[in-house]
């Protein structure tokens, strides 16, 4: 019995952190309070963005993981702030058109995971770089640098529209961006 | 790599416009959007200006994934020009009546902050030639969309906006799975590189990749399926930006679907050409039917503009073949532009949304009544306005291309489309009732731009004496009525001149 | 853990997603529905990136994007629930449903 | 000069249209002006025709699709623009009493001058279509907006039947555009190489689209239900620039576009046309002869006697038969039109009348209008044995040369759709008479005492059109002249 | 020489037309008041109508005359009716001077032999030449249209007082109020009509092509119409006047046919070369051209018209029936001979046709009560013998018969004209002894009615004769077939005589049909004794050498003319006849049998096989026209809007718990189908995603 390998224990947390990730996903449709089911977003969220860092994709990893913590939290308050059930004390079941969503749900995942299986996906071409954060600050400011600046540009635009649409009466109590 | 920011100077002026017109709001007091409008304006003027002289600059493809070339000109031309009118349109609702009567909201100034920001994203769309940019493009039109439909702050209106977000957000992802798709099977995102790839990727993938991908892209264009938020958003947002999300998103959309299916598509194995073929009849079918008995005239145009981009489909079917599908293109989209926001700026002016607003226009305004009646007409196909000929060269495109039963069917739908124009256009020309006067907490200005509130009678809930009872008629929105009607006739007559400039 | 695993999760999550985003009554859960096919999608961009063209950075661009889209989508989402709140008191799909026809 | 002649009417419009407070006696007066003015100009472009393609401009106007502002007249389109010239004098003539809208009335008509001049004139297909299409659009608008009874359903029909034939027309514009080698639209070059010349399966597509567009608009059997509503419900002015004027747009596009462009396609399916014309002749004269109602029994005829232009102008495909009669048939097919825009103008401003005095068209109400009215019996007498083909009246003229010129092609199917055509002949002098008889004949009717004669301005509107008539039935060289190198054109363009 | 050729029919066609033209002119409307007056009507608008005649001077004084004239009351020379009088009385004179300057000119014509032609269609010219038969009739047909002109001059109570009182209205009152004037323009019409008639015989038998001859044809055909139905109040006549017309016409449709087939068979429509085409197509040359000359003989079996013909005035029939419309038939057959003869069996079916119709309508004539249509029978009876002769190839022959015939004939209908006029009857009962109170009439017509039986001396046993003669050369069964109708002709001739100069007996009345004047003006009876005198001395022609000039000048050949043992036969028959049917008559009128008297049903016959399956037929078309042709139309946008309906959904159908209640992606297919628009986000949702989920099925699938 040797020791298994480091490709064994990457597999299995693998294998663990997809668990948990799916488990959670559905968990977040199962609960029934909206608290809980935020949680259970987040869970599968981190889940995902641990195995990233499985394949050397660290930085991804963590923007990914910090950033919906982030985005959970807000969520959160937002829940607090605005809507009727935010303690998630009461059961909540709100759904319509069940069997059709997990039908059409079911089907996709069918074929797509049977696409998965069948589909010859083309060889690796390369190699990973030594230092894929760095790959990926080159590449945002070399070829990929119009895509950051419309994002931002998008994110600007997010920003006015959320002011806009969310305060009460356009800038009765809010200033510009 | 050339990356000289000067090659994007008609973005950058539509962006410093956005910014500079926040800013003014920033610093202006409430009630005073009369600047930002203008400021907004000269933006687009300026991007204008730049996207003509850009047009006659060299081509080519800048910060390495953005084209250059006579589809990314005429975009741009096109967009600024339209948000311009819409530009003119809502102003015409901020400034021209009371401020915030009963019941009654004006836009913000920020409406035009919007119309620039997705005016920008429109146009970007179009020039990607990254999936990446396309992706962001995308996030950048279609946000600022669903603020704009949601500005009235009325019941109509965020529910409007709640559509058209759910819908865009949806298909935004099911657009990002497509390039997730894409990617993993052809290991980049630029079409170069997918052009290059995608011949010996697995063609049910392919398939599989494009549909998804597709998704956003209808969502844009109003397509098939698509399109469920077009018919509520155009009742539901205020006129001016149903005249917007109508028009300009659908310009974006088909430049930039056109330039993904000559430049990766056709390398693909999988027959995208049926695929919107299909896509093609449906949508000109189904917004065909659908608007056939619809009272209501905002729904009416909405099932019209998802008609018409079914036509619209047609040259995007036969991309890649022969030399006219993409002049065909892009004059039907110009024509249709024009037209279309003639007809929602008589919407505009005459601030009612049902059929019956409409009786006897001719004798209150009868240039207004002419100028719908050529728009209308217009939007039928009927020469010498600009859509027909966009519909000869379209039919031609899609029948030279080896879609000739296309062409048919197209045909076939434009007569069926006949109908509910004239449903329109009839009572318009019949002699006018007596305009009863309508009860005076439902009495808004005559901005429909600005009423949204009122101007959207519900179904099975008669609005006494209906928004028609109003005295006035904007008169910004029946300037820019006529000025488009005489363009969408002076554009079908100086056809020629339009084909060679954007043909090359 | 090839390929084909990433890919299968994020089909699950996509699937499930998917789900929930036809199945939700609530805005705020439907969102998160969306949240969950983006999330598959960032797993299967990820994986792809690693296991098909590690040498050009596209696909942690198109992560970093997935991510973005992810969080300006919410964004907007809370923002259009906030007003249709406002409006009319609903936070409810099925109540938003007027405009039809 | 010919941009004058089309163009003339339709600026005369806009001028009615934005100079305000135009009094009606004024409105009226500049349309007659315009109209007499266009039928000078157009006299005097016939004087000085001297053969081939006459008048002829041409100007750039969409170069990147082959489409050009291109005009011109020769034997075949000159004396229908003539006709329409004369046809919408008088209708102004005729209308000149009118009190309801007269200024949009007025400005519609001259603008409608202006589409059918162009029509006949335009020498692209593009421009052609862009008149063809814009003439529906003028016509639903004269119906809606001034017509009597169903008329918004009628009118819609219309609209809605003729716009899909002009959508056919439109593809096999297309398929024309395309099938040729040099990708354009313009009808002189199309006929100099004739497109598809080695594709039989798709040249005959296309001919299908553009015969059954113009079928329908001239119309044939089956497609000629819209027409009875929309005469019956249109003003007469309407009926008589519709009948006498778009019809012919139907079967002029056949002579000037489907024959010479297809001829291959034409040839092979002259049968077709033939029995299409045929059916037309006998059907339509077999309802109007059971027709109770003036109008409708008027536009019958109509379909009746543009089944013999059909009759002739598939006789002129069957290129096994002998040359001199299908040049004559031709030339009486282009006869006809004229001759039945003269005619059948007449009798719908005829009934026009009718319909002034008694608000009703029903044949059985009348009778014995002679008494009261006798000037409108003897134009109405006159205008009916016009119809039925009387020597001495242009009809004869152009039947005689159709049906013998059919006959004389000299193949056994031909003599037998002559023979059953001549049977066309005879069913209309039955109908026609029946329709003397029961209006304007006999004892008097119910609404007889109603009827007054006609008035001056009907009269200068109608006894023009007859006269024309007889003069080109009594002398008819100095039409045939003109037409006749034109048929002769075309049958050996069809030939090819 | 060659104007003379047009001049000739175009002197009266023009004249015609000008009078026409003037009959139907009125100044600034006598037709408003007069119709105002009559009606009563005009209580209600005259205001208005006055303001709508643009207040014309002439027309206000106009209309006021006509109502003094009204209380002028029933003068036929009453002041009033302004232009409509006056050209109603120089409308005559008028009339008969240009009739009697074509004479003139036709005698000129017969000897100069004008010939003109003018292009007419591309490479077909059209001509009008005077050879030895035009020569022949252009003089009889412009002399018997004299002679019935100058009679019109004089009888002027049938075209005019009965014009203006139909029996349908009735009413005495509506006399007066269109006044002279309207008569006056009624006299204008007729002699118009008349001379156009006359004209257009004149063209078509001056025309060497068909399509010349085609319009001379038709447009006789068309002032038969006008004539006949020219008493137009009277629905019956009108009726009649259609009859004629269409019946006819279905006979010139063989002209049509003809024409067509001269032009595939010869490349020219020149009667001449008619007998030079090919194999079938002189066949139906033939055919057609029998067929037209049929129709308008009034031939078998399309004699009934002609009884309709009757409808018409005295003058009309009398012109009608001799030298013009019946006669154009028997001359294109005549002209057609040699055509005819080169098929052979088209003269063979002309002969028998012929034959028969001479035989049976003969017997329909002696069946008759009423002397016009005893008349009328006879007619086609006698032209019977025409058609026969030019079947056989008895040129010479049938064209005597056919002069000799014109004179008869025109002067039997211009005394039963002068009759009718004088004592209201033509009812051969009431006419007893209407030859012994008008003596000029009632002598002439003796003499015409024993011509007509073929009693010798008189013209037609001589010219019968001649064609018999070549009858019996060809055919002996054709030969007994006329034999036995010649003897037909003496018998009812001899019964029209027998009515007429039979003494009155007391049960004879007057005005049985209408008021009669009682008196034979002098310009009726000018005309009857120069008939009489041709009636009674044409038959010279048979005379061997007259007969061999006459055969020369036609260019017949050769013809044995009359034999002596056959105008002996005949003569001795017709005389015995003659005698005999008087006695057969005093002693007891047979009854005829009613199928002879009604024209053998020949009518009945046609509308129950011809007109009745046309009219059912074209009902039955124009029920399919509205309800099917029309029904695929309608029904095309009903499904359309059908469609449409199901597409744009209904808020009302409870469609939550439909689409709640759908669990399967196929059933919510058929929702996506019925009711997209939903208004429900998670509809629009799974709609979408189904959408795309089929798409890209398909989309993977198809390659």
């Amino acid at each position: 019995m040797t020791a298994p390998p480091a490709a064994f224990w990457a597999s299995a947390a693998f294998w663990g952190l997809a668990a948990v990730a799916v488990a959670c996903g559905v968990a977040v449709f199962v609960v029934d309070s909206m608290a809980r089911a935020t949680f259970a977003l987040l869970a599968s969220l981190i889940a995902v963005g641990l195995s990233l860092l499985l394949i050397d994709l660290e930085y991804l990893g963590l923007v990914v993981i910090l950033m919906m913590i982030m985005e959970m939290l807000v969520m959160a308050v937002f829940m607090i702030m605005y809507m009727m059930n935010p303690a998630g004390l009461m059961p909540m079941k709100m759904v319509h058109n069940n069997r059709g969503a997990a039908l059409i749900a079911g089907t996709v995942f069918v074929l797509l995971a049977s696409g998965v299986f069948l589909v010859p996906w083309p060889e690796r071409t390369g190699t990973t770089p030594a230092d894929p954060a760095h790959a990926l600050g080159l590449s945002i400011m070399g070829p990929k640098m119009l895509v950051m600046m419309i994002v931002g540009v998008a994110i600007l635009a997010t920003m006015v529209s959320t002011t806009v649409l969310a305060t009460d009466r356009g800038r009765r109590r809010g200033k510009g961006p | 790599m050339r990356d000289d920011p000067l090659d994007l100077l008609p973005e950058l002026f539509l962006l410093g416009g956005a910014v500079l017109g926040l800013l003014a709001c920033a610093f202006l007091p409430r009630g005073r959007g009369r600047p930002v409008a203008w400021i907004c304006a000269l933006g687009l003027a300026g991007g204008l200006a730049a996207a003509s002289v850009a047009a006659a600059g060299p081509g080519g493809t800048v910060f390495a994934s953005y084209a250059l070339d006579p589809l990314t000109h005429v975009t741009r031309v096109a967009v600024a020009a339209a948000t311009l009118v819409v530009v003119v349109l809502a102003a015409g609702g901020t400034a021209g009546g009371r401020s915030g009567g009963a019941g009654g909201r004006r836009l913000e100034a920020e409406v035009h902050v919007l119309l620039l920001l997705a005016a920008l994203g429109t146009i970007v769309m179009a020039g990607a030639e990254d999936l990446l940019v396309f992706v962001a493009a995308y996030l950048l039109a279609s946000v600022p969309g669903y603020a704009l439909a949601g500005l009235g702050e009325d019941s109509a209106g965020t529910e409007a906006a709640l559509k058209y977000y759910l819908m865009g957000a949806f298909l935004g992802v099911l657009t990002l799975t497509g390039v997730t798709l894409l990617y993993g099977l052809a290991g980049t995102t630029a079409y170069g590189g997918l052009g290059g790839r995608l011949p010996s990727a697995p063609s049910a993938a392919v398939a599989c990749a494009l549909v998804t991908l597709l998704a956003g892209v209808l969502f844009k264009a109003g397509g098939v399926p698509g399109h469920f938020w077009v018919p509520d958003v155009t009742e539901g947002a205020p006129a001016a930006v149903a005249a917007f999300v109508t028009t300009v998103p659908k310009i974006g959309a088909f430049a930039a679907l056109f330039r993904m299916a000559g430049g990766f598509f056709t390398a693909s194995t999988a027959d995208w050409r049926l695929l919107l073929a299909l896509v093609s009849v449906a949508t000109m079918t189904l917004g065909n039917l659908a608007a056939f008995f619809q009272d209501n005239v905002r729904r009416l145009l909405a099932y019209s503009t998802i008609s018409q981009a079914g036509y619209l489909l047609l040259p995007v079917v036969v991309a890649g073949r022969g030399d006219l599908a993409e002049p065909a293109l892009l004059f039907y989209l110009g024509a249709y532009a024009v037209t279309n926001l003639g007809a929602f700026a008589v919407v505009v002016a005459v601030g009612g949304d049902r059929l019956r607003d409409h009786t006897g226009l001719a004798g209150r305004s009868p240039w207004l009544a002419c100028a719908l009646a050529v728009c209308l007409l217009g939007l039928v196909g009927t020469p010498p306005t600009a859509v027909f000929f966009g519909k000869l060269t379209a039919f031609a495109a899609a029948w030279s291309g080896g879609y000739a039963w296309l062409a048919v069917v197209a045909a076939a739908n434009t007569v069926a489309s006949v109908f509910y124009y004239l449903r329109w256009i009839v009572p318009v020309f019949r002699p006018g009732e007596t305009v009863v006067a309508a009860p005076p907490g439902d009495a808004v200005p005559s901005e429909g731009a600005a009423s949204p509130g009122v101007a959207v009678p519900r179904e099975g809930v008669p609005s006494p004496g209906g928004v028609a009872a109003r005295k006035g008629l904007a008169r910004g929105a029946v300037a820019v009525a006529c000025v488009a009607a005489a363009a969408s006739v002076a554009l079908g007559l100086a056809s020629g001149v339009a084909l060679t400039l954007g043909g090359p | 853990m090839g390929l084909q695993a990433f890919l299968l999760l994020a089909c699950a999550l996509f699937s499930v997603g998917l789900y929930g985003v036809l199945s939700q009554q609530s805005i705020v859960m439907l969102m998160m529905g969306l949240e969950l096919m983006i999330n598959g999608l960032i797993a299967a961009g990820g994986a792809f990136w690693y296991h098909v063209a590690p040498a050009a950075a596209d696909g942690q661009v198109l992560v970093l994007v997935a991510v973005t889209v992810m969080a300006l989508e919410m964004a907007m989402g809370f923002a259009v629930t906030t007003a249709i709140f406002r409006a009319r008191e609903v936070d409810i799909t099925d109540e938003a449903g007027d405009l039809r026809g | 000069m010919l941009t004058v002649v089309i163009f003339l009417p339709l600026v005369v419009a806009g001028g009615l249209a934005v100079v305000p407070g135009l009094g009606d006696r004024v409105v009226v007066g500049v349309w007659i002006a315009a109209s007499a003015a266009d039928l000078l100009l157009t006299a005097v472009m016939w004087l000085g025709y001297g053969g081939g393609i006459g008048y002829e401009a041409r100007a750039r106007w969409i170069p990147s699709l082959g489409a050009g502002y291109h005009v011109g007249v020769d034997g075949l389109s000159l004396p229908l623009i003539a006709m329409t010239a004369l046809l919408f004098l008088v209708c102004a003539v005729y209308s000149s009493g009118r009190t309801e809208r007269v200024r949009q009335y007025a400005a519609l008509f001259l603008a409608l001058q202006t589409v059918c001049t162009g029509l006949f004139a335009a020498l692209d297909l593009l421009l052609f279509f862009v008149f063809f299409d814009l003439s529906i659009v003028g016509m639903y608008f004269v119906i809606v907006g001034w017509g009597h009874g169903d008329r918004a359903r009628s009118a819609l029909r219309f609209f809605l039947y003729t716009f899909l034939g002009s959508l056919a027309l439109l593809l096999g514009f297309i398929g024309l555009y395309l099938g040729g080698g040099a990708r354009t639209f313009d009808m002189v070059d199309l006929t100099r190489d004739p497109p598809f010349a080695d594709a039989q399966g798709v040249s005959g597509l296309v001919l299908l689209a553009v015969g059954v567009g113009l079928a329908i608009k001239t119309p044939t059997v089956p497609f000629h239900t819209w027409l009875p509503p929309a005469h019956t419900d249109a003003p007469a002015a309407g009926s008589a620039v519709l009948a006498g004027v778009m019809l012919k747009m139907g079967a002029y596009g056949l002579a000037r576009i489907a024959m010479p462009m297809l001829p291959g396609a034409w040839q092979r399916h002259a049968w077709a046309v033939v029995v299409v014309g045929v059916v037309s002749v006998l059907y339509g004269a077999l309802v109007a002869l059971a027709q109770e109602n003036v109008k409708r029994l008027v536009a019958y005829t109509s379909i009746n006697h543009m089944g013999y232009v059909v009759l002739a102008l598939g006789a002129a495909g069957l290129t096994a038969g002998d040359v001199q009669a299908r040049r004559l048939a031709v030339s009486g097919a282009v006869t006809q039109m004229v001759s039945h825009g003269l005619i059948t103008g007449a009798l719908f401003l005829i009934t026009g009348v009718l319909w002034d005095r008694a608000r009703s068209y029903d044949l059985g109400r009348f009778g014995g209008i002679a008494a009261v009215a006798p000037v409108l019996t003897g134009l109405t007498a006159v205008a009916a044995f016009a119809s039925l083909g009387l020597p001495g009246l242009s009809g004869f003229i152009a039947e005689f040369q159709i049906l013998a010129g059919v006959v004389g092609v000299g193949l056994p199917g031909s003599v037998i759709a002559g023979v059953l055509s001549v049977c066309g002949i005879l069913i209309t002098a039955a109908l026609l008479l029946r329709m003397l008889h029961r209006v304007f004949l006999g004892g008097p009717g119910e609404l007889t005492p109603r009827v007054l004669d006609v008035r001056p301005r009907e009269l200068a509107a109608i006894a023009p059109l007859l006269a024309l008539s007889a003069a080109v039935g009594v002398a008819p060289r100095w039409l045939l002249d003109l037409v006749e190198p034109a048929a002769a054109a075309i049958v050996s363009l069809v030939s090819r | 020489m060659s104007a003379l050729a047009w001049l000739l029919p175009g002197l009266p066609g023009v004249t015609g037309v000008l009078l026409v033209l003037a009959g139907g002119l009125r100044r600034g409307g006598t037709g408003h008041g007069a119709g105002l007056g009559r009606d009563g009507h005009g209580g209600t608008r005259p205001a208005g109508t006055g303001h709508v005649r643009t207040g014309q001077g002439a027309g206000r004084e106009e209309t006021g005359h006509v109502r003094t004239g009204h209380g002028a009351g029933h003068g036929r020379s009453g002041r009033g009716g302004g232009a409509g009088g006056l050209a109603g009385r120089a409308a005559p004179v008028g009339a008969v001077a240009v009739a009697a300057a074509t004479l003139v000119l036709a005698v000129l014509a017969a000897f100069t032999r004008p010939a003109s032609s003018v292009p007419l269609f591309a490479g077909l010219r059209a001509g009008v030449e005077v050879d030895g038969l035009s020569a022949v009739l252009v003089v009889t047909v412009s002399a018997v249209a004299l002679a019935v002109l100058v009679f019109s001059a004089g009888d002027t109570r049938e075209l005019s007082a009965e014009n203006t009182r139909g029996p349908s209205t009735g009413g005495t009152r509506e006399l007066p109020a269109g006044g002279t004037g309207e008569a006056g323009r009624a006299r204008c019409r007729f002699f118009g009509l008349m001379l156009l008639f006359t004209a257009a015989m004149l063209v078509t038998v001056t025309a060497v092509d068909l399509a010349l001859l085609l319009m001379g044809w038709e447009v006789m055909g068309a002032m038969s119409y006008a004539l006949i139905g020219f008493l137009w109040r009277d629905d019956a006549r009108v009726r009649s006047a259609g009859i004629a017309f269409v019946t006819t016409r279905a006979g010139d449709a063989g002209l049509y046919v003809a024409a067509g087939c001269a032009l595939a068979g010869t490349g020219s429509l020149e009667l001449a070369g008619l007998a030079a085409g090919a194999r079938p197509w002189h066949d139906l040359v033939a055919a057609g051209i029998v067929v037209a000359a049929l129709g308008k003989s009034a031939q078998l079996p399309l004699s009934f018209w002609l009884s309709h013909a009757m409808a018409g005035p005295s003058p009309v029939s009398a012109l009608l029936h001799s030298a013009t419309m019946v006669a154009a038939g028997a001359y294109l057959l005549l002209r057609a001979q040699p055509l005819l003869a080169v098929t052979g069996w088209a003269a063979q079916a002309a002969a028998w046709a012929g034959a028969l119709t001479a035989l049976l309508l003969g017997a329909v004539a002696l069946a008759q009560r009423d002397l016009k249509q005893l008349l009328a029978a006879s007619t086609c009876a006698q032209l019977g013998f025409m058609v026969l002769a030019a079947g056989t190839g008895a040129l010479a022959g049938g064209t005597a018969h056919l002069v000799a015939h014109a004179a008869v004939k025109s002067l039997l209908f211009l005394g039963a004209g002068a009759w009718l006029a004088a004592l209201g009857t033509k009812d051969l009962r009431e006419l007893r002894g209407a030859a012994r109170r008008h003596r000029l009439v009632g002598v002439t017509f003796g003499v015409g009615a024993l011509a007509l039986g073929g009693v010798p001396p008189l013209s037609l046993w001589v010219t019968k004769e001649s064609i018999l003669s070549v009858v019996a050369e060809r055919s002996p069964a054709l030969y007994l077939l006329s034999l036995v109708a010649a003897l037909l002709a003496a018998a009812y001739s001899a019964k029209a005589v027998t009515a007429v100069w039979r003494p009155r007996d007391p049960w004879t009345r007057d005005d049985s049909e209408r008021r009669g004047t009682g008196r034979v003006g002098r310009l009726e009876g000018l005309p009857l004794p120069v008939l009489a005198l041709a009636a009674a001395t044409l038959g010279v022609v048979g005379l061997p050498p007259v007969f061999e000039a006459w055969r020369r000048l036609l260019g017949a050949g050769g013809e044995p003319g009359p034999g002596g043992d056959g105008l002996l036969a005949t003569g001795i028959t017709a005389i015995a006849v003659t005698v005999a049917v008087p006695l057969a008559v005093r002693r007891r009128a047979p009854e005829a049998p009613p199928l002879l008297r009604d024209w053998l049903g020949l009518e009945r016959v046609a509308v129950a096989l011809v007109w009745r399956p046309v009219m059912a037929l074209a009902r039955s078309l124009a029920r399919f026209d509205d309800r099917v042709l029309d029904g695929v139309v309608r029904s095309v946008p009903r499904a359309g809007t059908a469609a449409a309906r199901l597409a744009r959904g209904r808020a009302e159908a409870g469609v939550d718990g439909l689409v709640r209640d759908v669990g399967t992606v196929t059933a919510r297919l058929a929702g996506l189908a019925r009711r997209p628009q939903t208004g429900q986000v998670h509809t629009y949702f799974a709609q979408a995603a189904v959408g795309l989920l089929l798409l890209a099925v398909v989309v993977a699938l198809a390659r």
